[in-house]
């Protein structure tokens, strides 16, 4: 038995385990075939957005750069538009709806200028272009949620939740296109839009009991479950 | 330590029987301030000098152990009980069988963590800026000591003389400085 | 017999003790380097695998519907068994004041802390989202969620990290007078990081005095989780309804098998150690001898559970239960069923003749024996009653792929990369334990 | 979509989504991780659509006899799913080929412009011009224009028969050839008539696969009526006169393992037999005459008592016969649809079961006239060919001549969508749009008709087939010939317009010509041409808006033609060897135009759990005499020609016959198909019937075995292994009994201890936990096995549905197929004759979300759990993929995410945004279409009810709306009334498991079977037959010796009857 550890025999089983280890078949694989690709992971799949389809919707809280200036403020403020006047599927679907072009060219297209203005709004000639070429106007999310989250604006706004509840103070965002070119101060984000944030309204928000009286507890309960917002 | 009037006093013991009569003969002697070293806990030792009485770490384990129970218990009522919706599985939402493991754990990780800072503070490890005189190789390896690292100086001979009469192998005094420790 | 071993091979004196002990620490050979970097590379290989795991998905292993357990969970309870034996001998047998144990106990309880380190590698090998893990414990998130005490895996959790915390501080509370003592043996930036490592530790009559009382409650806490924590892991498949597996034996079984699997691994481990280090004069066949009627003892528990099992099928009239065990017995894997019965139960019937009990390469050739059937047995247990699972139109067979090969020799590599770390840097015999052993030195007057 | 311009409406969608996700772009700082995503709003929103919310257009899919009305789903600018079209007379289901044409519309093989001969691709002014310029060479030259197509009826016909002035073939592989030209000889007329099985209460199929499409889906839907307890407590009985089990076949009553080629004269014996026990002697009984049971049984290897069995069933109820398809298409293969009529005539269901009056009229071509095709572009008449979505390259037999005589036409035009084997012989492909992008109407029979609109714009600008004919047309300067009756065959054209019954007017239609200056208007045209009450526009759109226009219309009468030839009972296949081949459709694949389809390929096989391959299915006792093993690889060779493929065990077909389906083996179809199994028609030669029929059961077959196949089953056990999964139970018992709410449900199923629903609040006193509280609702569903077929339909609609990705045959094989819903099948054998597959059962195994769910509690992290509403949720994004819940799982319904999968462009597109796609590492389940639920309950939550009534749920998961048969129904467990509930009260009724004490919310009803009697007095012989009246009460027992012909035992045979010469006539 002792002959084992000596020098010679160590060496022996070494060997053996290093034949074992080696001998095992090369891993190459894996990377599937031309008609099943499988998308190797990165260490931190849960930011990967594989076919645009996870996102966790961590989005900044500063202003985003837009494709075109939109003033919220003036709208609200200065004109007294409600909400639902251009997002005029909050109250119908899951998405308050960003509106079309056309919703925009309705006015614009007599609205050539801003209030404050003489000379013809550029920001508002741009509207013209995207309208004319056909091009949806590529605006950014601000509010994004994760992908595996389903939200209804419709429940929501018939709840009698404000839209300023989630979506803060719009009506004092502003947007002015920078002389070089760029455009700040548009919309931002200023809540989190986080999981324990949406929890915090599930679970205290007085809507509820407004809207289901003796049934709110049942409510409160099927809020706080997962699948009302998870898909 | 300390330098006002105190003296150092150190008697090494060569072995277990002339170490336990120095004990003896200390306290007989009514002398208080002393330390003893060994390098293997030994029953006589703790014996002579303790007599019997516990350490007070249990007191540290018992504390402990309760409150691992009780927090988890808590840990897993009070999460459960947040989300009394969430129900795996049809069991009722404080299910305490199946929390029974639970609380089995944090009761023994508690405890075991408390005990183990109990014995941090009783030990009063790390004793890493203890006075050079106790940082004598020789009593972890194979001698035993008995140390005064703050006598009266004015009980010195009277204390070197007790130690060298109970049979210690070398009896030396001094200031903090003169306790080199030699290199193994 | 047993007087004679103890009494003739003891030290004669406490420094001797030390000096023996310590020996290996300070000339590392050729021969070491060489173990170490195989274990590094193994070590690799393992991560490369896991890598090209987390980069493929889970996919890259064998596991597949119906069976969606496969070498990770069987390795994971291998090692969790593994890590029995340790804390069975330092705290168990502390408690019982068996003497036997002096001269094993630290290697063992190294072994435990490798093995518990090794199988918590095995969950996060298993996970198809590792990097989620965090979920598993309990911190105050945003998202205001907790996870389900109600789980069996979570028990897991709980109990292996209570298992490791609480081994690894009795194994560090064991070794604080021996890394002093490790310290007066060597110089410069060595000695300061073994007397931090040592807390400072003089061996003052307060220490000890705390220290012994503390030792004993670590003793007494752990006692019980060497019962517990195998009992949680066995209910990872006994609260499961999955037939073979839903079956109350299956504690005291997986913890009789745990302590069968982590006595002989001692075996295995401390025997090279002991030649190479030549210890003789404190690890010696008395040791092995004890160790060896442990596994006779509990392979006799483990056979009689392998029969209840059978017995319980047929009782119980349960058809997922009698298919199952037919299926074990007779089906396509019957040879890993087999493997299991000739390594647990027959192979070490040789150990009840003394002379090959006391004979070192029997000693040695049937614990590997016994650490092999016992990797089967999890093996048996996982994947067959998964792939024969209730519902036949599923089934299928189960068999591990390169990949989990890879990381199953990356586990020991990983294990192995630790012990050899251990037994270079920390004393492996208990040297304060060994010199209560040492007739105290007397002048005269006073008797032991 | 009335009144929307359609110009606007294609541009609206074109422009795009209202939510796509696009750009990934990140800031640059990089401190974010996630996507900058964008939100492309509609330039000029439709009106219609409201982004966010489904829009369901009423359209149909599926060409000619096999055309059915959906529901498109659209969202967000694209097609996503086809939902049932509940309003309408046709069945309330999703065909699986529906879903097969909606993954076709976004496969990533598809056309993404026209090309040239060779591939190159060109645009589509330069595509059209060339069509224009081919057309006027071969109209200068004096020469004919042809269109050869699939079937097709409605508009795009008389477009196309004025186009190519009446030279159109409408001809498909596996067809209904042999049906139409029989009924041309039988009743004068070439349509193929019209069956209502749920009247039947015995059904005979010579083969015919009409549980997966044959004759229409409805007829399948009618199947499920006629199996229905709760219809009289009386389960139709069916019996199968084949060699081979397929799907269909497999859910036969009793099997007649007839040899190949003798179903003619077996038919005709029966026929023979029927017109005698009945007293016939109509027009009839000479066409009959000479049918001869001795000699059938000697030809068939039935005994005779089994051919005077199926006689005496058939005249002792209300019975239908189903011809034979293309598994009795025979070189007699018109001449047993004609015996198959004449059985119907002669037991006097005509106008009951079968008739014309709901025949469908459109053009049917047979293999004759595909020939003469041939022959003419031989012969150089053809001057320009075009061809529709049919792949006769690929289909017919090589020694067709057909790809050297295409070579011979100076001009062949393609309008396939999709690359195939016969594209690459035209030479110019104008990929046209399909079926969810272009209009179009259907004839399903005189008194329904269906119109097919786009649901989306048309994917990379195709253009409309009908738009590019009538451009190309006129530009060609060709003179329609209006109203003109087209040359020749097609008589089905000219009954028509008498067909269409006292409301709409006979008026036969103006001339369109080609002015209209879109298909739309075509369509319309035709239309308000047929129309003749006010405010066209107005009904036209609400038609629009149903997708179908229909009247009662009555089976009709089917008056024998006078000139009908007498059958001859002529034996078929001929030739050397012992060994049969029987070439089958696939239930999928069909003649293999979905063979492309991912879903079609990777969804099991209802019979073999077979993926991605082609395998012949070998009877086992034929495998153990000839030595072979599962997965052994043969080769198969006939005269035509030879093809590799794997064996399969297969109790379902004759021991003399190899099995193959046809559908696979492409060489040119897309990256799904191609190289995938082999096709089966090399083995075939171009032999047609003496009718023109093309004979796809004409060969024997020889063989070796050359080494090992890799065949890929997902099918685990051939047998639930005594565990009780679908338990039977008596017919004779539940037509005493009926299937209404029992005192003791589930006491027919022979299981004792079944924590059914209703006994749940009992039952808590002894549960350890009690019973999960569930306030509103709990989601329960019941799957009625006697009714499930085992289509699949529920399965690949879990794919629209879901999300699920396809992985492969690789990974299939390693254990990591998909499917949320897999239908187990179960072979079961007669008692009596063991290795009789009469008792086969199918299994619809999903998530069975249990009350006492074993696998929510194991879950570490609570990403499963029990909802409020009873359902076991499982939240994707919490999963950390530990596999216990699987593991754990009894059904094994869950599946794991082993690998990432991606969707290959644009096949990403139809993905359902209410249903998040899965990472890898994560576990997924079915959960009876949560997001359905959430959308329902939210719609009824607008209209302030909190409670969804029980009708808007009951197919409201994809599965039970897909069910052809109305298998799957769901609702709300806590509602007494609702049907779920009911159900749970059968005595059928029970659930997989229930030992288990999973309290699982899907209810089981166990199939209805002959083969169980346990009165003793029903077990003896089969001497007591009752009249008609009595019939609905007592089987006679003929299942003693109903199946196999072993033993042919002295029956009361019809001695009496007329034992005529044969006449063997002209025809010969």
């Amino acid at each position: 038995m002792r002959h084992l550890f000596r020098p010679t025999g160590a060496a022996a089983m070494m060997l053996l385990l290093a034949a074992i280890s080696g001998g095992c078949p090369p891993v190459d694989e894996y990377p599937g075939d031309s008609n099943h690709p499988r998308a190797p992971h990165n260490l931190f799949p849960e930011y990967t957005s594989e076919n645009g389809q996870i996102a966790t919707g961590v989005t900044p809280t500063e202003a985003l750069e837009q494709p075109i200036a939109f003033p919220h403020d003036r709208h609200v403020q200065v004109l007294g538009m409600e909400c639902e006047f251009c997002h005029s599927e909050a109250r119908k679907s899951i998405h308050a709806g960003v509106p079309p072009t056309q919703t925009c060219w309705n006015c614009h297209q007599h609205v050539k200028k801003r209030l404050d203005q003489d000379a013809p709004s550029p920001e508002i000639a741009r509207i013209a272009e995207f309208y004319e070429k056909g091009e949806p106007i590529p605006w950014k999310k601000v509010h994004d949620l994760p992908d595996y989250v389903h939200f209804e604006h419709k429940r929501h706004v018939k709840a009698g939740v404000d839209c300023t509840e989630c979506h803060g103070q719009i009506a004092l965002m502003g947007g002015e296109r920078q002389e070089d070119g760029s455009v700040e101060g548009t919309m931002y984000r200023e809540t989190t839009l986080q999981m324990g944030w949406c929890l915090g309204c599930h679970e205290t928000h007085p809507s509820v009991n407004e809207n289901y009286g003796e049934n709110a507890d049942l409510r409160r309960a099927e809020l706080k479950d997962c699948w009302t917002c998870h898909k | 330590m300390s330098f006002s009037d105190g003296v150092q006093i150190k008697g090494v013991y060569a072995h277990l029987d002339c170490l336990l009569t120095g004990i003896e003969d200390l306290k007989s002697a009514g002398i208080t301030g002393w330390t003893v070293q060994a390098p293997l806990p030994r029953h006589e030792i703790e014996e002579a000098i303790y007599e019997g009485r516990p350490a007070p770490v249990r007191w540290w384990t018992l504390t402990g152990a309760i409150a691992g129970l009780t927090a988890g218990f808590l840990l897993t009522s009070l999460t459960h009980a947040q989300w009394p919706m969430i129900n795996p599985g049809g069991k009722p939402v404080v299910s305490l069988p199946t929390f029974a493991v639970v609380m089995f754990e944090c009761t023994i990780l508690f405890g075991g963590l408390a005990t183990f800072a109990g014995m941090i503070v009783h030990t009063g490890l790390p004793s890493l800026w203890l006075p050079k005189m106790l940082q004598d190789p020789r009593v972890v390896d194979d001698k035993f000591s008995i140390s005064f690292t703050d006598a009266p100086a004015s009980q010195r001979e009277r204390i070197e003389e007790l130690l060298k009469a109970s049979g210690a192998v070398e009896v030396t005094h001094g200031a903090d400085t003169i306790y080199e420790v030699p290199n193994a | 017999m047993e007087d004679k071993y103890r009494e003739a091979n003891r030290p004669a004196t406490y420094a001797a003790a030390n000096r023996d002990i310590i020996r290996p620490l300070l000339t590392p050979t050729a021969m070491w380097f060489g173990a170490f970097v195989l274990a590094i590379a193994a070590m690799l290989y393992g991560g490369y695998c896991w890598y090209l795991q987390i980069t493929w998905g889970m996919g890259v292993a064998g596991i597949k519907h119906p069976t969606f357990w496969g070498v990770y969970i069987v390795t994971f309870v291998f090692w969790v068994g593994i890590g029995h034996a340790g804390t069975l001998i330092s705290a168990i047998l502390y408690l019982v004041r068996s003497r036997w144990r002096t001269g094993v106990y630290r290697a063992s309880e190294a072994m435990t802390i490798f093995a518990v380190m090794t199988a918590l590698l095995f969950p996060a090998l298993h996970l198809g989202r590792v990097w989620q893990m965090y979920w598993f414990f309990p911190y105050p998130n945003q998202r205001e969620l907790w996870m389900n005490f109600k789980s069996p895996l979570m028990w897991d959790v709980f109990a292996i990290s209570t298992y490791f915390t609480i081994s690894s501080v009795f194994f560090y509370v064991g070794l604080v007078p021996d890394m002093a003592i490790v310290r007066d043996h060597s110089t410069g930036l060595v000695k300061r990081i073994y007397n931090v490592l040592a807390l400072g530790w003089r061996g003052t009559h307060k220490q000890w005095h705390s220290y012994m009382a503390a030792y004993g409650f670590f003793a007494a806490f752990a006692a019980p989780l060497v019962l517990s924590v195998h009992s949680v892991v066995s209910w990872d498949f006994a609260m499961a309804n999955t037939a073979g597996w839903h079956s109350t034996l299956f504690p005291p079984y997986f913890v009789a098998g745990a302590i069968f699997s982590g006595c002989a691994m001692v075996i295995t481990l401390l025997m090279p150690m002991t030649i190479l280090f030549k210890w003789e004069d404190y690890v010696n066949t008395w040791h092995f001898e004890n160790l060896a009627k442990m596994c006779l003892l509990t392979s006799g528990i483990l056979t009689y559970s392998y029969a209840m099992e059978y017995f319980i099928a047929w009782y119980s009239q349960n058809p997922y239960e009698q298919y199952i065990f037919w299926w074990r017995t007779f089906g396509e894997q019957w040879w890993i069923f087999a493997t299991m019965v000739f390594c647990n139960c027959i192979a070490p019937l040789v150990w009840y003749y003394r002379p090959w009990r006391q004979n070192w390469t029997i000693l040695f050739i049937v614990s590997i024996f016994v650490n092999i059937g016992m990797w089967f047995e999890r093996l048996n247990i996982v994947a067959s009653s998964t792939s024969r699972s209730f519902d036949p139109s599923t089934w299928d067979l189960y068999w591990p792929t390169a990949v989990e090969w890879g990381i199953l020799i990356g586990s020991a590599g990983w294990f192995s990369f630790w012990f050899l770390l251990f037994a270079k840097t920390l004393p492996g015999v208990a040297i304060t334990e060994i010199k209560e052993m040492v007739v105290p030195p007397v002048k005269g007057s006073l008797e032991d | 979509m009335a009144g929307l311009n359609r110009r606007d409406f294609l541009k609206a969608l074109g422009i795009g989504s209202s939510a796509s996700v696009m750009a990934a772009c990140r800031l640059d700082d990089n401190r974010y991780y996630t996507p900058i995503e964008q939100v492309l709003p509609y330039v000029v929103k439709p009106e219609q659509i409201t982004p966010g919310t489904p829009t369901f257009f009423a359209t149909s899919v599926g060409t000619g006899p096999n055309a059915h009305t959906v529901l498109a789903r659209h969202r967000d600018g694209r097609v996503i799913n086809v939902g049932a079209n509940r309003r309408s007379p046709m069945a309330g289901i999703v065909p699986t080929d529906a879903l097969f044409e909606l993954q076709r519309h976004f496969s990533p093989d598809r056309y993404q412009a026209p090309a040239k001969k060779g591939g190159e691709a060109t645009d589509w002014d330069a595509a059209r011009s060339e069509l224009v310029a081919g057309i006027k060479a071969a109209k200068s030259g004096g020469k004919k224009v042809a269109w050869l197509g699939p079937y097709a009826s409605g508009s795009i016909v008389k477009l196309l028969d004025d186009v190519t002035d009446g030279n159109a073939v409408y001809w498909e592989p596996l067809g209904y050839e042999a049906d139409a030209l029989a009924a041309e000889k039988v009743f004068g007329k070439r349509v193929l008539p019209g069956y209502d099985l749920a009247k039947a209460k015995y059904i005979v199929s010579f083969g015919a696969d009409f549980l997966s499409g044959w004759g229409g889906w409805e007829l399948a839907n009618q199947y499920a009526k006629a199996k229905d307890p709760n219809e009289g407590g009386f389960v139709a009985r069916f019996a199968l006169v084949s060699p081979y089990q397929d799907q269909t076949g497999a859910n036969a009553d009793d099997w007649y393992q007839c040899k190949p080629g003798a179903q003619a004269q077996v038919a005709l014996a029966v026929a023979k037999l029927v017109a005698a026990k009945k007293g016939y002697n109509g027009p009839a009984a000479r066409l009959v005459a000479a049918g001869d049971p001795a000699a059938a049984a000697a030809a068939s290897g039935l005994g005779e008592g089994d051919i005077d069995a199926i006689a005496a069933q058939i005249v002792s109820r209300d019975s239908v016969v189903l011809p034979g398809g293309a598994s009795g298409a025979t070189t007699a293969a018109t001449e047993l649809a004609m015996a198959c009529f004449l059985i119907n005539v002669v037991s006097g269901m005509a106008g009951k079961t079968f008739g014309l009056g709901t025949a469908y009229t459109g053009p049917v071509h047979s293999y004759g006239d595909v020939k003469a095709l041939i022959d003419a572009m031989n012969a150089g008449s053809i001057g320009a060919l075009l061809l529709g979505d049919v792949n006769p390259a690929y289909a017919l037999p090589a020694d067709s001549g057909f790809a050297e005589a295409v070579g011979k036409v100076p001009f062949v035009a393609s309008f396939s969508s999709h690359p195939d084997e016969t594209n690459a012989l035209a030479n110019v492909i104008l990929p046209v749009a399909d079926v969810f992008e272009d209009w179009g109407d259907e004839e399903v029979h005189a008194g329904l008709r269906l119109l097919r609109q786009p649901a989306q714009s048309p994917m990379y600008g195709a253009l409309s087939l009908g738009d590019v004919l009538l451009a190309a047309a006129r530009d060609a300067g060709l003179q329609a010939a209006a109203a003109a009756p087209v040359e020749g065959e097609v008589e089905g054209e000219a009954t028509e317009a008498p067909a269409e019954g006292e409301e709409a007017a006979p008026a036969v239609a103006g001339p369109i010509g080609f002015t209209p200056a879109t298909f739309r208007e075509y369509v319309k045209a035709v239309w308000k041409a047929e129309y003749s009450g006010a405010n066209f526009d107005q009904w036209f759109s609400e038609r629009l808006a149903d997708g179908f226009m229909h009247h009662d219309t009555a089976i009709g009468a089917a008056p024998i033609s006078a000139g009908a030839p007498a059958l001859a009972g002529t034996a078929a296949i001929e030739g050397e060897g012992e060994y049969f081949l029987h070439a089958y459709p696939h239930p999928f694949r069909k003649d293999g135009r979905f063979a492309n389809q991912p879903w079609a390929q990777e969804t099991p096989d209802p019979m073999t759990g077979m993926v991605w391959d082609s395998w012949v299915c070998v009877n086992p006792k034929t495998a153990e005499r000839m030595g072979w093993s599962r997965n052994d690889l043969l080769e198969l060779k006939t005269a035509a020609g030879s093809i590799q493929v794997g064996v399969e065990f297969y109790p379902g077909v004759r021991e003399d016959v190899l099995a193959v389906a046809f559908g696979q083996g492409h060489a040119a179809n897309g990256r799904y198909a191609n190289g995938v199994g082999a096709n089966v028609v090399s083995l075939l030669s171009a032999k047609a019937d003496s009718f023109g029929a093309l004979a796809w059961q004409q060969a024997k077959v020889a063989f070796n075995k050359v080494g090992t196949a890799e065949l890929v089953t997902t099918i685990g056990s051939d047998t639930d292994q005594m565990r009780m999964m679908a338990p039977i139970a008596d017919a004779d018992t539940l037509a005493k009994v009926g299937d209404a709410e029992s005192a003791h449900p589930g006491e027919m199923t022979g299981i004792h201890h079944l924590p059914l629903d209703a006994r749940l609040h009992e039952r808590g006193a002894v549960d350890f936990y009690g019973m999960t509280d569930h306030p509103t609702y709990r989601w329960g569903m019941t799957v009625d096995i006697n009714a499930c077929t085992g289509c699949g339909a529920c399965s690949v609609a879990c794919y629209a549905e879901n999300n699920l990705p396809v992985v492969g045959k690789a990974k299939v094989r390693d254990g990591r197929e998909m499917g949320w819903i897999r239908v187990n099948r179960y072979w079961g054998y007669d008692e009596a004759k063991p290795g009789l597959p009469v008792e086969n059962r199918f299994l619809p195994m999903m998530c069975q979300q249990c009350a006492h769910a074993p696998c929510e509690s194991v879950c570490p992290v609570l990403a499963t759990y029990h909802t409020i509403d009873g359902l076991n949720a499982m939240v994707y994004n919490r999963c950390v993929g530990t596999r216990y819940c699987a593991n754990n799982c009894p059904y094994i319904a869950r599946r794991f995410n082993y690998h990432s999968y991606v969707w290959p462009e644009p096949f990403n597109l139809q993905l359902n945004p209410d249903v998040v796609t899965r990472t890898m590492g994560v576990m997924e389940k079915c959960t009876f279409c949560v997001q359905r639920l959430r959308s329902t309950k939210s719609a009824y939550r607008d209209q302030g009810i909190d409670r969804v009534p029980d009708e808007a749920l009951e197919q409201i998961t994809a599965c039970a709306e897909a069910c052809p048969t109305d298998a799957i129904s769901f609702g709300n467990l806590v509602d007494p009334e609702s049907g779920v509930t009911k159900h749970t009260k059968s005595g059928r009724a029970y659930q997989v498991f229930a030992e288990l004490n999973t309290m699982s919310a899907v209810t089981y009803l166990a199939k209805a079977s002959y083969h169980r009697a346990e009165d003793p007095h029903h077990g003896g012989g089969h001497g007591e037959e009752h009249g008609e009246a009595g019939g609905e009460h007592h089987e006679p027992e003929a299942h003693g010796d109903a199946h196999g012909g072993e033993h042919a035992e002295p029956a009361p045979k019809a001695e009496g009857a007329h034992h005529e010469e044969p006449a063997h006539g002209a025809d010969h």
